[in-house]
């Protein structure tokens, strides 16, 4: 009925499957082998902070991709993660005066120190179970409400973090240390399996990449299988009509609920991650530029691709870490070079010199998420369906307009 | 007690100057405007030269009709630059989004408010800045032995002005209706013959241009602003729209006096031990009446609920 | 046909939505006076025949020509103040204004302002609408709505009323009255242009009549013709 | 007792927006096994009384007996789950799923899973989801074999009449105790919608009840079994299609002399 233009024939090649799951092993042995050929530990910090960064992005692009929810404060999520993480492994919480010790709990004048492991799950279920508490009574609302509602989410988390530290107003004892960090927190354990020796310290980034590699592995295998099961059938189809998905038995708030949770869990995860690999956190780092630095991860890689979401989370890390560093002093530099010149070009030299670009960061998100959605909605990696979705007018549904246009509003009150 | 509820109006009348402009974006194209109350920023920061080019800040006694020009001619040239910005956003942003699916627009926005905002902080930096002291405030004793100031009087006056005029072209003029047909159906207001991108790009001019106005009587009020000030006020303001019912003029109005009085008591509570607690607190319980509204109340108070036509 | 001009005229119209072709090759005319149906079903290409005249779609290939102006290309502001009003499937009144806003709302692209002629003879054909002019269009019935529909199209002063599907959801009962005014529009010199499924009351009242297919006419004629056709009795009315 | 045999009773079913009443003190029943149409004047209620039995919202008061069971005021998955299943007057398909993926959504509330499940996948799950491809592409091809050879088209790809019958296998396919069909022949030529009544009559031989409403008096005379005429929300009529044509008040209200006597 319609031939395939070239672009469709392009997308429909990368969507075969055979080709999606070489590519898939290609990249991971690259990973894998990544930190023998990573020429200084700089770039393996970087690399470390971009499996973070995935984590995220895979996360929320449950919630923004699969279930079509905008979540303009999941950075809260994170936060809840990283501060569980350090309110339970670290020295901040001083019990009694003598210490207890066991294998996966310890705790004591030194504070509470629970086993890394057992905080995977424990990070993971107490932002899970904010998602659910906050998201029970929200998710109902319509979409853009719900994307305020989640933004002020976003705000209130950091300021109960600020408000509940040393002395505060309410009367409570100091609980997140407010406004003074929480720092020492623990690392993980030594790992001694076979010939893997991991030792966690902050000079050797190694352990750290591994295990961040490992975690978004296994991530991205869990995600794959639940996009493709019911409950991922049920997220398309909720997105694409609320009503006809309510009608054919799903439950709307349910299913929504678990996208938001699970999108919490992976924040929270991330959160653990980040805690232990920093051995602080600050409150400060969770704020609306947060959510939004991986909402641009998201919108980047293509709402609703596995493979979009980490190429987001990898962008985005480098971006934040080096690029844009490198690329201002680059060009402040040469703006000095043409200082030298004469008349219009030493103008602009003192304009490039000049340029602030390291503190522009958040206008160049601003530009990624207006440029893509202007010029390239499914995002660098698009996910097949959802591009149809976001283009904005498909053939397709054009002439499905051509009888139902004028329908839409004659039913009866 | 009085006091309180005087700040509260004053500061109220600010919320609704600036919620006007999220909830007639909102009525007729349905989309939270984040960039709103980036612009209204802009109109704090350009009112800034024009006042202090106007009014003789040195003098100790600037006279009243000194104020009166200077103030009018910063409002009127905010309100223009702001109503400007706000249709080239619409035009070069939104409107190419116009029909896609919603989640569309309301990212760019948020894109487009990012992107403001730090122009704003490339240009003005990251302190904040101290607005010019345009008139001299004078106290009024008010009922009850308490007192409201020649400034306060100033903001909810202005408010008030707006709002009966923005609500009178709304309902009374012929283009004012033309744009509740917009916002009702745009396609058969399409078939009227009505330039709906028109009528669209004038709901941008007056929202912003109102903001713009709004951001001189602003500074008056609070003299101090930040390049993200208008991001929290923003957020606020859509709070106060939301209160009020969205798409509703009035109801941004009342929205916007009810938070301001909300936020000037809680800023207030908490003395001895827990003093400072309300200013601690107040932007979490601003967050919490917006989530208790909409969960309960998504329609707002002066709202009528629409159930969705199936 | 003789050589008088016709008031509309669909020279080889294409139209496509991306690579979808709706309209191929379309060619209607309809002559000051007439009242002329178009039939189809869902998906043949009616409401984007009403959506080219109207210049919300622009073909891509032929020309659409209204008193020997070609108005494809045009924008819809200027086709209406030409004299072409539509009445758009569904009715959609505006829910929230209240009546005589809506009829106000038909006149938008009048250049004079005195517009009361023209309500006062919409209450006249309608007296239900006098009756309902300070009631808000959407807490009125559907057969109310399509007479404010109606009566908002005649506001512009057209001298061509394009209808899209005036009985969809009307019962019998009221598609009968909405046709009945049809007719007394036409008789007061209006000249019409209506999408219908209703075959058989549209060919009753149609002077003649076009079979759109998948965006191909066809087959036309007299209404007469077209109601003794095999291809219509079969396909529309549901006769054998 | 006749109770038995009432699949749904509905009893005082009021419905009131704002000020005005869409549905007042309504009582009917539909019975196990039938085709009961409802219709009536635009604006009569009858949509309203679908969203109400379909939980889309509850009713001001009344109840609506299933099976004994009230279950006015459940959320529509609830409902589905009792065993209703409906359709739309403007198609409401999943547009950018493919034709068997819209009818497995139908079959959500057939399938058990949890998020163990949907991860793990262990045999059990996998054996579940290949029973409910193999059902869907059952009811798709005793619906119409055309349909089921386009079964990876994406659902807007398809012509009218196909997507409403996509749209009814999506609601068949749970096998639901009855089934709500919302003016189903919307849109459609005399010819399409003929052959739709010929689904509908397939449908109801292979035992499913069925409440309609339809505004095409050929469709409503030819499948029902009875007629229940609406006009501002209450009952003016109800029996045999030809009881209801000769009543002199669905003349006066709905029909029209003309209508009654063709």
């Amino acid at each position: 009925m319609v031939t395939p233009s070239w672009r469709e024939r392009i997308d429909h090649w990368r969507d075969s499957r055979a080709l999606r799951r070489i590519a898939a092993v290609v990249v991971v042995i690259a990973a894998f082998l990544y930190p023998l050929v990573a020429s200084s530990g700089t770039g393996l910090d970087t690399a470390t902070v971009a499996e973070v960064f995935i984590l995220l992005a895979l996360g929320l692009n449950i919630v923004v991709g699969f279930a079509g929810l905008l979540d303009l404060g999941y950075a809260a999520f994170f936060a809840i993660g990283a501060y569980t993480t350090a309110l339970l492994a670290s020295t901040h919480f001083a019990i009694g005066n003598q210490t207890h010790t066991s294998l996966l709990l310890s705790y004591g004048p030194n504070g509470v120190h629970v086993n890394f492991f057992l905080l995977i799950p424990i990070a993971a279920l107490a932002a899970a179970l904010c998602g659910i508490l906050f998201g029970a009574p929200t998710l109902r609302l319509r979409g853009d409400y719900l994307a305020i509602v989640t933004l002020g989410f976003g705000e209130i988390v950091p300021k109960v973090i600020e408000n509940l530290g040393p002395g505060n107003s309410v009367g409570l004892p100091n609980i997140t240390n407010g406004v003074n960090d929480i720092t020492g927190i623990d690392s993980p354990p030594n790992i001694n399996l076979g010939p893997i020796h991991w030792t966690f310290q902050t000079n050797d980034p190694r352990p750290w990449y591994y295990l961040g590699l490992i975690i978004v592995v296994i991530s991205v295998i869990i995600i794959y299988r639940l996009r493709s099961s019911r409950l991922g059938r049920s997220w398309v189809a909720i997105r694409e009509d609320e009503i006809a998905a309510a009608h054919a038995g799903i439950n709307i708030t349910g299913t929504r609920l678990t996208a938001f949770a699970l999108g919490a869990a992976f924040s929270g995860f991330g959160g653990l991650l980040e805690a232990s690999r920093l051995g602080t956190v600050d409150y400060t780092e969770f704020l609306f530029n947060f959510s939004i630095t991986i909402l641009v991860m998201v919108i980047l890689g293509g709402m609703g691709s596995i493979p979009g979401a980490v190429l987001g989370g990898i962008v985005i890390a480098y971006l934040n870490q080096s690029w844009l560093t490198n690329a201002a002093a680059g060009i402040n530099n040469f703006g000095g070079w043409l200082e030298k010149g004469p008349g219009l070009i030493h103008t602009l030299g003192v304009w490039l010199s000049g340029l602030p670009l390291a503190s522009a960061k958040p206008m160049i998100f601003g530009i990624i998420l207006v440029g893509i959605m202007l010029l390239r909605p499914q995002g660098l990696l698009p996910s097949g369906r959802r591009a149809r979705e976001l283009h904005p007018r498909t053939a397709g549904e054009l002439a499905e307009e051509d009888s139902e246009l004028y329908t839409v509003r004659t039913g009866e009150i | 007690m009085v006091e309180i509820l005087i700040a509260g109006l004053a500061l109220g009348s600010l919320y609704a100057i600036v919620a006007l402009g999220y909830t007639m974006v909102y009525g007729i194209i349905e989309l939270i405007n984040f960039a709103h109350g980036d612009v209204f920023t802009f109109g704090v920061f350009v009112a800034i030269p024009v006042l202090d080019r106007l009014i003789n800040q040195s003098a100790i006694n600037i006279s009243p009709l000194q104020s009166l020009i200077g103030i009018g001619v910063a409002m009127i040239v905010s309100a223009l630059l702001c109503g400007i910005l706000g249709v080239a956003i619409e035009r070069l942003a939104y409107r190419p989004l116009r029909n896609a699916p919603r989640l569309a627009p309301l990212i760019t926005a948020i894109g487009v408010s990012l992107i403001i905002e730090n122009a704003l902080f490339q240009w003005q930096g990251g302190g904040l800045i101290g607005f010019p002291s345009t008139l001299n405030v004078v106290q009024y004793p008010f009922l009850g032995g308490a007192t409201i100031t020649n400034v306060q009087i100033l903001v909810i006056a202005v408010a008030v002005l707006m709002m009966i005029g923005l609500d009178l072209f709304v309902n009374r003029t012929n283009v004012g209706k033309a744009m509740r047909a917009v916002a009702q159906d745009r396609e058969a207001a399409a078939m009227m013959g009505i330039n709906v991108d028109r009528i669209i790009s004038l709901t941008f001019l007056i929202g912003s241009a109102l903001a713009g106005a709004g951001a001189v009587i602003y500074g008056i009020e609070i003299s101090e602003v930040g390049y993200d000030t208008g991001f929290t006020l923003g957020l606020f303001a859509f709070t106060a729209a939301v209160v009020g019912g969205i798409g509703n003029i009035r109801g941004a109005m009342l929205g916007g006096i009810l938070i301001g009085v909300v936020i000037s008591w809680v800023d207030n509570l908490g003395s001895g031990a827990s003093a400072g607690a309300g200013t601690e607190w107040y932007d979490v319980v601003v967050f919490a009446i917006l989530v208790l509204i909409l969960v309960f109340r998504p329609a707002g108070l002066l709202g009528t609920n629409t159930t969705e036509k199936v | 046909m003789d050589e008088k001009q016709p008031l509309l005229e669909f020279r080889d119209v294409d139209t496509y939505y991306g690579s979808l072709h709706i309209l191929k090759d379309v060619n209607y005319s309809v002559d000051a006076g007439e009242i002329v149906a178009l039939l189809g079903s869902n998906g043949a290409g009616k409401t984007t025949t009403m959506k080219t005249i109207l210049g919300l779609v622009r073909p891509r290939d032929g020309r659409v020509i209204f008193e020997g102006k070609e108005i494809n290309g045009l924008p819809t502001r200027q086709i209406v103040e030409m004299g072409i009003a539509p009445v758009p499937e569904g009715r959609r009144v505006f829910p929230k204004l209240t009546v005589l806003d809506n009829l106000k709302m038909g006149a938008w692209t009048r250049k004079d302002r005195d517009i009361q002629k023209d309500v006062d003879r919409v209450y006249t054909l309608f007296p239900r609408l006098a009756e309902r002019k300070n009631q808000l269009a959407g807490t009125m019935s559907g057969g109310e709505q399509q007479m404010l529909a109606i009566g908002r199209a005649l506001m512009a002063r057209p001298r061509l009323m394009i209808m899209d599907e005036p009985s969809m959801g009307l019962s019998p009962i009221l598609t009968e009255r909405v046709f009945d005014t049809i007719v007394e529009i036409n008789k007061q010199g209006t000249t019409i242009f209506m999408v219908e499924q209703n075959a058989y009351m549209a060919l009753e009242i149609a002077s003649r009549a076009y079979v759109l297919q998948t965006g191909e006419v066809v087959l036309s004629g007299t209404a007469q013709s077209l109601m003794e056709s095999d291809l219509v009795r079969r396909a529309y009315l549901g006769g054998s | 007792m006749t109770e038995n045999e009432d699949l749904v009773r509905v009893q005082g079913l009021t419905r009131r927006f704002g000020g005005l009443t869409a549905v007042d003190s309504l009582d009917f029943e539909v019975r196990a096994g039938e085709i009961l149409s409802l219709i009536g004047p635009n604006g009569a209620g009858k949509t309203t009384v679908f969203n109400i039995i379909s939980g889309i919202y509850p009713p001001t008061s009344g109840q609506i007996l299933f099976k004994g069971e009230n279950i006015a005021g459940l959320k529509p998955d609830r409902v589905q789950r009792k065993g209703i299943s409906r359709t739309f007057q403007t198609l409401r398909l999943f547009a950018n799923m493919s034709v068997l993926e819209n009818v497995l959504v139908g079959y959500h509330s057939r399938l058990h899973s949890n998020l163990f499940g949907d991860i793990v996948k262990p045999p059990w799950v996998v054996k579940a989801e290949k029973e409910a491809v193999e059902r869907s592409r059952e009811v798709l091809g005793r619906l119409s074999p055309r349909l089921l050879s386009r079964q990876e088209f994406r659902a807007s790809d398809l012509a009218y009449a196909d997507r409403r019958l996509l749209e009814l296998a999506r609601a068949l396919v749970s096998d639901p105790a009855l089934l709500l069909l919302d003016e189903p022949t919307a849109g459609m030529n005399p010819t399409e919608a003929a052959e739709f009544m010929d689904h509908i009559r397939h449908i109801h031989a292979d035992g499913f009840t069925i409440l309609l409403i339809e505004h095409n008096l050929n469709v409503v005379m030819g499948v029902s079994h009875r007629i229940v005429v609406l006009d501002y929300g209450t009952k003016i009529a109800e029996g045999t299609p030809d009881e209801v044509r000769s009543n002199e008040r669905v003349i006066e209200a709905y029909l029209g002399r003309k209508a009654a006597s063709a």
